[in-house]
């Protein structure tokens, strides 16, 4: 699977991959997507650069890689954000939507060209859950292929 | 026999089925939307979101969310768990 | 009896995919394959959600820039949402699911499921 | 902050297990955190029984302005999702809370030599929050998605001995039975999605019609909850899970299999208690289903020489009672004089096994899980003479063993007698069929009893201790409640088992929300 046809494309395309995603994840509020879906997305780009190498070099770029970091990070910012609401409201509500917070704009009736700093609660959602599944399924391919490479050296 | 009783028990599910789907109420006039009407009309407003999928998915059923987000969670542990390293253990 | 059967396609075509991943899990050897079944049946519960959330020439439910004639005639937002909850609840049941098949194959030497019997009785 | 305790009791798990894998390899630290995040839901689920005695059902609304704002101000169908505590739901978060603490005590021992416990304490917790999720919820699909989390936390736990080729294949047998289930709930919530535009609990109870395709839901839950509690015919997966789990995740297992029964009780009572005609119909097969389950496990288990596995199968035949005991309640819940004279005393027997059970048998499976620790078997032909090793595991089983024997003074007669009794007044056959199991059942355990820990010392087991501290405190937490629910039967009837029977019978209460709307 290391040809150079493929190690090539990969080259190219992983980054544009990567970008597409983050546009996913943070453009969840207003486009079709959101963090899980841009996370799968930012996930796919960074699997095809683990199954485009061999495995000495995977285990390289990705010893460093804080993954269990990241996906408990977006749990807990999940979680985080849900505590929020208790404060004066319930848990998971939408505190930050109209208080003219980073991202708690007022969206406009109707149909609209759709404004960034929209969204509340959700765009930070979007992000922390982003955050989670883009580490999360990259670890999954990661310990697949780290596995199974390693048995087949040894079969 | 076995075969036979799984056969059996086969077409009486796809019987059950079949049931289900031709008495359903017909494809694409749903008979009651109150509470998608609801979400369609005060997503902009509650949620201040133009995708009115996102507005349900993160803020009226973002409990749903958050659980599926540790369905995630746990089913990358539950990997990294099963396919760890045992170095001498019995095999 | 309240829809014709062509009215209803959709739902004809679910109850297909689900007959299909209940032989796929019932009669398949291979482990492999029986988990595709579990996942031809999580697609087949999917697309019923789904199916149950159109309405008759109805739009996506986004206002970002959508056609002036789409308001009023959005699809049901809610079936979208649960469908997504449920497909990622799929991808990790078939995560969890191949990695057991992983190391069934490294303990038995086989994925055959009439020989991966050491529990029984 | 008390009218947040229903959302406290389930983020408190999941924040634990989100901050568990960041311990990495610190095993220690991640243990004594998962028992003091198991400790402190213990007390909260404490607290949470108690507002529900006091002031009847808690509604908390997520994401609403308020948590009891149940409908959004001039409409008539409930929007967000929210979580409906009755007496039933804050019994089964006592049993949860409970037995994931003592789980978490006993883990820190038993699994002591293995590795990955971070993620292991990780899922433990979530298996908490998944059957916490589960019971307290008043939402259909989030039923949908803390079944799963339960599920897939569960069975990633029953694979967690990767060295041993049969745990994996416990682990996707029991994640294939949950996840099927799971799907065919998904497809009748569907079902009801389709019919009434709504996933409330409540709302839907009170809308439904029973048309054909309603049966059809009732008939796919049923059969699904059927499966994942293990009652017979599907009950195959029971004995391999239970056998290949580590013991300390024995209790919670057996909160999560009954977690499903929970949710049986609640789609017969709740959902579709509107509906006269066929209610008995439905207990009565509820009814046979139990004796069916309690004799065909009790038979299987005669046979077995692995002492887990014959646990497990003695954990099935104690299902059968349950469902004996709720299903006599249920053929008579439209009939207020029979519902009073035994209907309600069934039930009662029903629920408070299923708390008695959860006891008992996580204390038997762990007295087993002890005596592999300490001889590194399950075969009971392997055993022999250990009364005099370890003493203190011999007394709980001992007390666990006549527990589930239905021997006075211990927990089991209690709600035996109970259900005995009741389903008596019903039908005198299904009585003769629970006193002979119960027979068999003492029968079994006496052959354990006598190869395991009596006869003369075994050589191989010349230098053999008693478990360390911490299992032993887990055990005799578990002997203690044995006793005390035996002695006290009243007080816990009055204070727990009631109550929650009353929860399920008033179910005009659940469908309004607690008289919200």
């Amino acid at each position: 699977m290391t040809t150079t046809i493929i190690k090539t494309t990969t080259r190219l395309l992983a980054p544009l991959i990567l970008v597409f995603g983050s546009y996913i994840i943070l453009h969840g509020h207003l486009t079709p997507g959101g963090g899980f879906q841009g996370g799968a997305v930012f996930a796919s780009g960074l699997i095809l650069l683990i199954v485009a190498n061999v495995r000495d070099k995977v285990q390289k770029l990705f010893e460093k890689t804080p993954l269990t970091q990241l996906e408990s990070l977006g749990a807990l910012g999940f979680l985080g954000i849900g505590l929020l609401g208790l404060m004066s409201y319930t848990f998971l509500k939408n505190a930050i939507a109209n208080s003219g917070f980073l991202f708690g704009g007022t969206t406009p009736q109707g149909i609209n060209p759709g404004y960034l700093n929209t969204g509340g609660t959700l765009s930070y959602l979007n992000i922390f859950v982003g955050t989670k599944v883009l580490a999360g399924l990259t670890s999954i391919v990661l310990i697949f292929f780290l596995i199974l490479r390693r048995e087949r050296d040894e079969w | 026999m076995r075969k036979a009783l799984g056969l059996f028990a086969f077409l009486a599910f796809v019987l059950f089925l079949f049931a289900a789907t031709i008495s359903l109420r017909p494809f694409g006039e749903p008979p009651h939307a109150e509470m998608d009407s609801y979400f369609i009309e005060h997503a902009q407003e509650e949620a201040s979101a133009n995708n009115v999928v996102t507005s349900v998915v993160f803020d009226y059923r973002g409990f749903d969310t958050l659980g599926e987000a540790t369905v995630l969670f746990t089913a990358v542990s539950g990997v990294l768990m099963a396919l760890r390293h045992y170095g001498g253990k019995e095999k | 009896m309240n829809g014709s059967l062509f009215v209803n396609f959709p739902f004809i075509v679910v109850a297909l995919l689900l007959a299909l991943g209940f032989y796929t899990i019932g009669f398949k050897r291979n482990l492999i394959k029986v988990i595709i079944g579990v996942e031809i049946l999580e697609g087949a519960v999917n697309m019923f959600i789904v199916a149950l959330g159109y309405v008759k020439g109805g739009y996506a439910p986004i206002y970002t820039q959508a056609p002036q004639e789409a308001v009023g005639k959005m699809v049901l937002p809610t079936p979208q949402a649960l469908t997504l909850t449920s497909i990622v609840i799929g991808v990790a049941v078939t995560a969890l699911m191949l990695a057991f098949a992983v190391n069934i194959y490294r303990h038995y030497g086989t994925l055959d499921v009439t020989r991966v019997r050491r529990l029984r009785g | 902050m008390i009218e947040h305790l229903p959302a406290l009791m389930v983020a408190l798990p999941l924040f634990g297990a989100f901050i568990a894998p960041l311990f990495k390899k610190h095993y220690k630290g991640v243990s004594i955190w998962a028992i003091f995040i198991t400790g402190i839901s213990v007390v909260l689920s404490l607290l949470l029984m108690k507002e529900v005695v006091t002031n009847g059902i808690i509604m908390y609304v997520f994401g609403a302005d308020k948590p009891t704002l149940v409908l959004p101000s001039g409409y008539a169908v409930p929007i967000r999702i929210m979580f409906e505590v009755d007496a039933m739901g804050a019994f089964m978060a006592i049993s949860a809370t409970l037995m994931s603490f003592v789980g978490a005590i006993y883990s820190y021992s038993h699994v002591k030599k293995d590795t990955g416990l971070e993620k292991y304490y990780a899922l433990l917790m979530l298996l908490e929050a998944g059957i916490l999720g589960m019971v307290l919820t008043g939402d259909l699909f989030n039923l949908f998605v803390f079944l799963e989390i339960a599920g897939i936390a569960g069975s990633a736990l029953v694979g967690f001995r990767n060295y041993r080729g049969e745990a994996s294949e416990a682990g996707i047998k029991y994640l294939m039975v949950s996840s099927v289930a799971s799907l065919m709930v998904l497809f009748a919530v569907g079902i009801f999605y389709g019919q009434y535009g709504n996933l409330n609990l409540a709302y839907i109870a009170k809308n439904v019609s029973f048309n054909m395709v309603d049966m059809i839901a009732l008939g796919l839950l049923f059969a699904s909850f059927a499966m994942k509690c293990g009652a017979v015919p599907m009950h195959y997966w029971v004995p391999d899970a239970y056998t290949e789990v580590p013991a300390g995740i024995n209790p919670p297992l057996l909160v999560a299999t009954y977690a499903s029964l929970y949710a049986l009780f609640r789609v017969s009572f709740t959902l579709f208690a509107n509906v006269v005609i066929d209610l008995a119909r439905v207990g009565w097969i509820m009814s046979i289903l139990g004796v069916l389950t309690m004799f065909i496990g009790v038979t299987m288990a005669l046979i077995q020489k692995d002492v887990k596995r014959l646990m497990s199968y003695h954990a099935i035949s104690q299902t059968g009672y349950m469902l004996l005991g709720v299903g006599v309640g249920l053929t008579v819940l439209h009939d207020p004089s029979k519902l009073a004279e035994f209907g309600r005393d069934a039930m009662a027997g029903g629920v408070f096994h299923i708390i008695n059970h959860i006891i008992y048998k996580s204390l038997l499976l762990m007295t087993a899980g002890a005596l592999f620790y300490v001889t590194g078997t399950r075969n009971l032909n392997e055993m022999g003479g250990l009364a005099r090793k370890m003493p203190i595991t011999t007394i709980s089983f001992m007390v666990g063993a006549a527990a589930i024997s239905g021997l006075p003074p211990f927990n089991g007669f209690a709600s035996k007698f109970l259900i005995y009794e009741t389903s008596y007044r019903l039908n005198p056959l299904l009585t003769v069929f629970a006193m002979v199991t119960s027979v068999l059942t003492l029968a079994s355990f006496v052959k354990v009893f006598a190869s395991a820990f009596l006869g003369p010392p075994l050589e191989k087991f010349e230098n053999k201790r008693e478990v360390p501290k911490p299992m032993i405190v887990a055990m005799l937490i578990l002997a203690a409640l044995c006793i005390l629910f035996g002695l006290f039967p009243n007080v816990v009837l009055d204070k727990l088992v009631y109550p929650a029977v009353d929860a399920l019978i008033n179910f005009a209460q659940y469908h309004s929300w607690g008289g919200l709307a």
